[in-house]
């Protein structure tokens, strides 16, 4: 065990991984001098140049070689910087990488890992600050994992990059300097289970990437008011872990669903369904407005779920209960 | 017209391809016509002689990335004609099990990995698949072929500038139809097209008359050779003409009707490769038996693929991905 | 009032806005023989190719010419062809024109109509056959329109193109040929008011575009049964009438949503969810698997959402209800 | 060094914009680091020479797309540098209100179309509004500006394709600084660079020493009379050299210390106006008072944003779009 930040979990895990797979490899802009935040520091003077690749401002060739090499049997690991620039190979990503094994019958599974850093931080402004994951998690053939501890970023890294199936593996700017404990002898996490952060039985908080921190201090605020609030951290978002999601509503009888992303036709609406279709217990959703982040301080911070706000949503859904 | 150091075997079977990619086409055609393949078709018919002089000289495990009009190279890289037609027709026995069609064809085993149903998208999988021999250390290549409409989209800078970054052993082939859906190419594209685009990027390039399946297959030997030795990767801009409406279903009437006639009296690189065969001294008794051959055998498919059953509805769910099943908690 | 298809509906409406606005303009391959499919046909001749303009295949610089020239006063229309490609155009789409306005204070409008043809049609598999309206209504500064009849293509398309946002504007393929009556003198549909297709007490069946005649059908085979379904097609799906749905959920007692994409993270999810958190009632949804579409036309077929499909869900709520 | 045909006032007021840019980027540096801006800053300072240079030369009403790096191109178009500095701080009075920042400065009103966060994104936005231009039929011209890492993005392709074909009014300006954030751009970058790509497109191209400021100015005139005068797009290749690391928080220490301490001694074009200047006889003093009168201009205007409020927090959901509150049924 080690105390560690998320950015290093996710070297670290990337690292595990090359040594263990000579196949694996990383491509990106800058990935020579560690990546823009620093992710890939030391892996090229490591593995070589050739392994820890720089890429031109081409991020629609970084995805489609991507793709072509996932093909013909090496596992890359493709940086886009901010998930706003894969915005620039959404049809490598979506008409290539995701439907490619299904199109040609089984011939061939694209293993690709695509690190999209998302979310909101420091005034970043429209283009850097976006959440997207929804988009994925429409798209079939895409694995979508949104990691929030240290712990979580090294384990589901590793299981991302072993996995056979394209991974967009979105991690959370405002979350690279966060510490915590990392066994890095640990089996890797399973994709598709979610962790129950806090257990509770008067209502269900999920949550997931930086807003599943949010969530858990909404459940301690919530706890000095009474309230036994279940926090969970559904960590993948496809497959997602509807067992435990389902189970825990049955319990406490109500789901509240955060997350930093737009509400509308964010992923909170597909768990919010899921649970209304499945269990009888009230849903609420505590999301972004529909509105592109704005640069100045006050009206980014408007728009951001906190925990306050999540709490406060909890304490109305216990109020409409009577 | 008289050419020195025709081989002669090697033209024959140059010859004998061109009709099976034909031939094959033919009966696809017919078949969308009646509705036994339900897809779109894009017939390559009069562009052949870029297929067959090109990705024969492919190794089988050198790789191939194509495109919508995909029949011809997939049949000259050595796939099965039968499991093609299965699939156009979308029955069992498919290439890709009925899941791709036509634009989607692809047979791994014989290292074609795939057509492509978004114009130019294949070029950097093909940079990608290159990339992998690279870090691996083969000495295979990748080739991919586009037509002169892919010129215009992003892919084909960024898929070119990163094959000559990293000196990858993929060849370029641009199957310049003059045509793109219903638009002359010209009107579209500024300045001198694909090999200057090519060359201003720092690869080497080589533009052949695509109708002169000779003159492809030197072409291309050398360029595979340049390539496959190391030397990063190459241009060649094949001209050539398609014969047929875009699709099987455009009578294309956007094309001057007298142009379309000239240029398929004059250009066809079957009727060009006859008539150096004919005159290399292989008779017209030879050069019948290669078409009757070509239409008996596609014939044939065509009716087995007839004969198949469509596949079991439950494939839908196959193949989509190992983690999270499409139909957990499906509506 | 004339009787015509869908397609030719969409093909007046841009005429008639053509002709009351010299601002307006067509950009995308293959306009000046009339579309892929038809839907521009005449135009060329009739307004000339430089306000019917063809274009090379570069979907990424055909929206974002259409950006700058809307910043610039003319009010485009974008033809993409087959939704799938828009994705060669994503960053143009939705980092530039859904964000220009507001990133840049609100000193520029982007008015641009982006034509997008979706849906299932003909064996045409996995990369021309999406539905990704979803992802569109949940981008900030874009306007989401899916019509159904010949009627609402020519008035919604009007207000499109009259609409000062970037309207995502998406026609299904296998519309084309409906048949209906259309007034083309009729005042313009507002965007975002859904249209009840048929009536009904015990229960409400949301849903847009193709599928919406399938929910139709899906009326009339319960009423068959004895079951009166409200049939609703939203018609906009941003902005879309939750006003109109909830009402009827109240009515009804419960909501099934029915639409053609994949289930997961599709725009039904959004509905239920809305439903679910504003009226106590069962909600379900019937959509597709989530996996790419196939070729064969067996694999096609059994994928999509009937009418049947839509009938035998209702039922199942019927009876739940006990 | 003398130079024929100097023109003393127009390289006197170039030097001067040049002082206004580097001194509005020395405070906006300065606020960065003690956190009255908090989004990212690219400083341009060192490449002033290339935005006094080219955009002087275009009318009020001649619409610029710019970049990442954009402050200089926006001064130079005649931008209020007082709300400009309010923007990057974020405060009531920013040219976007305080929603854009450094990245998506813009005034419309002196036809600054926008700073862009996407590398190459605004290349088809500037053909774009070029072709509306072209529609509306005025004389109006565009000019867009990007870094050399720009040219490997498709855009840069489509874009430039869009703009022969159609034969728009738009000049494309490459700002060469040799260096794509933490990457030499030729390390990534395949054959001779901007000006051969753009004219594989066709495009009449020139290239030039982005750090003489006079050799800017006449090449940027006689190119932006071209344009205007229906010659069709053109691309302008300028050498320049950044002084600072990629953005103001970044040390730069990828780039080799000796390398960038020569670059600027030699290649400042601030320095190599002055020293112009002074060969043609302007005083010490005068060109003192340019610094010292630049310097005070930003350092009131850094002054008076840091005393401005920041934005009502409701504005979060304004200018969004007409359909469809944000706020409908928000959550
Ligand atoms: C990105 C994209 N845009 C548009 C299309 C529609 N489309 C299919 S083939 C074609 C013409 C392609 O022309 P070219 O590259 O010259 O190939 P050819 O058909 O002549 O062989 C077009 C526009 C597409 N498939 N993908
Ligand atoms: C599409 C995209 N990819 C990556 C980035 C990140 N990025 C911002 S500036 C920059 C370097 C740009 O280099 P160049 O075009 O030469 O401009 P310079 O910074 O040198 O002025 C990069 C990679 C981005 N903003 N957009
Ligand atoms: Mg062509
Ligand atoms: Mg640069």
């Amino acid at each position: 065990m080690a105390l560690i930040s998320y950015i290093e979990a996710g070297r670290r895990a990337v690292a595990r991984e090359m040594e263990l797979d000579p196949s694996v490899w990383c491509l990106g802009e800058d990935l020579g001098r560690g990546g823009v935040f620093g992710q890939y520091k030391g892996l090229a003077e490591r593995f070589g140049a050739a392994r820890v690749s720089d890429a031109p401002i081409s991020e629609a060739a970084i995805m489609g070689v991507a793709v072509g090499a996932a093909m013909t049997g090496t596992r890359p690991v493709v940086e886009m910087r901010f998930s706003d620039f894969a915005l620039c190979a959404v049809d490598e990503l979506v008409n290539q990488a995701a439907k490619a094994r299904f199109m040609f019958g089984g011939q061939s599974k694209v293993p690709i890992t695509v690190r999209e850093p998302i979310g909101m931080w420091r005034s970043s402004a429209a283009q850097h600050s976006q959440s997207l994951e929804a988009w994925y998690t429409h798209i079939p053939g895409l694995v979508v994992v949104c990691p929030s501890t240290p712990a979580d970023n090294y384990a589901l890294l590793r299981a991302a990059i072993r996995c056979d199936d394209p991974v967009v593996y979105m991690e959370h700017k405002n979350l690279w300097p966060l510490e915590g404990e990392v066994d890095e002898d640990a089996a890797t996490i399973g994709l598709g289970k979610a962790a129950v952060r806090r257990a509770g039985g008067d209502i269900t908080i999920v949550s997931w990437s930086a807003c599943a921190r949010e969530a858990e201090r909404a459940g301690e605020i919530l706890a000095e008011q009474g309230v036994a609030a279940e926090v969970i951290d559904l960590r993948t978002l496809w497959p997602w872990d509807q067992e435990l999601v389902l189970a825990s509503a049955s319990k406490t009888g109500g789901v509240l669903v955060a997350h930093e992303a737009v509400g509308v036709s964010g992923f909170g609406a597909e768990v919010a369904a899921t649970v209304a279709e499945h269990a009888d217990v009230p849903v609420a959703r505590v999301a972004a407005p529909r509105a592109p982040i704005a640069y100045a301080p006050t009206m980014e911070a408007v728009v951001k779920v906190t925990a306050e706000a999540i709490a406060k949503r909890v304490l109305r859904m216990i109020e409409a209960r009577g | 017209m008289s050419r020195p150091n025709i081989d002669r075997a090697r033209l024959r079977e140059l010859h004998q391809l061109m009709h099976r990619i034909r031939a094959f086409e033919r009966e696809a055609i017919a078949a969308a016509l009646d509705g036994r393949v339900l897809g779109a078709i894009h017939p390559s018919i009069g562009q052949e002689g870029v297929a067959a002089g090109v990705v024969t000289n492919l190794r089988r495990d050198d790789r191939l990335l194509s495109t919508h009009r995909g029949h011809g190279h997939t049949l000259a890289k050595g796939a099965d004609p039968r499991a093609m037609m299965c699939e156009l027709f979308g029955r069992v026995g498919g290439s890709c099990g009925g899941k791709g069609g036509s634009m989607h064809i692809a047979d791994f085993g014989v290292g074609m990995l795939g057509a492509n149903g978004v114009v130019s998208a294949n070029i950097t999988i093909a940079a990608g698949a290159a990339h992998a021999i690279k870090l691996k250390g083969d000495d295979r290549i990748v080739c991919c072929l586009f037509g002169d409409g892919a010129i215009n989209r992003g892919p084909f800078l960024e898929g070119l500038n990163w094959a000559k970054v990293f000196g990858l052993p993929v060849l370029f082939v641009c199957e310049d139809n003059d045509w793109a859906a219903t638009t002359r190419t010209s009107d579209m594209t500024a300045g001198e097209g694909a090999a200057a685009r090519a060359a201003a990027l720092g690869l080497a390039t080589v533009t052949v008359d695509g109708n002169d399946v000779a003159a492809v297959d030197e072409a291309a030997r050398q360029a595979i050779a340049a390539v496959r030795g190391g030397g990063g990767p190459m241009l060649i801009h094949a001209v050539t003409f398609r014969h047929t409406g875009h699709t099987s279903v455009d009578p294309g009437a956007y094309r001057p009707a007298d142009e379309v006639a000239r240029r398929i009296a004059e250009e066809d690189p079957i009727n060009l490769c006859a008539q150096l065969l004919s005159l290399a001294g292989v008779s017209e008794e030879e050069l019948a038996s290669d078409v009757a051959e070509a239409a008996t055998e596609m014939a044939q498919h065509a009716a087995f693929a007839t004969e198949q059953p469509y596949p079991d509805p439950a494939g839908a769910y196959a193949d989509v991905q190992d983690v999270g099943s499409p139909l957990e908690r499906a509506y």
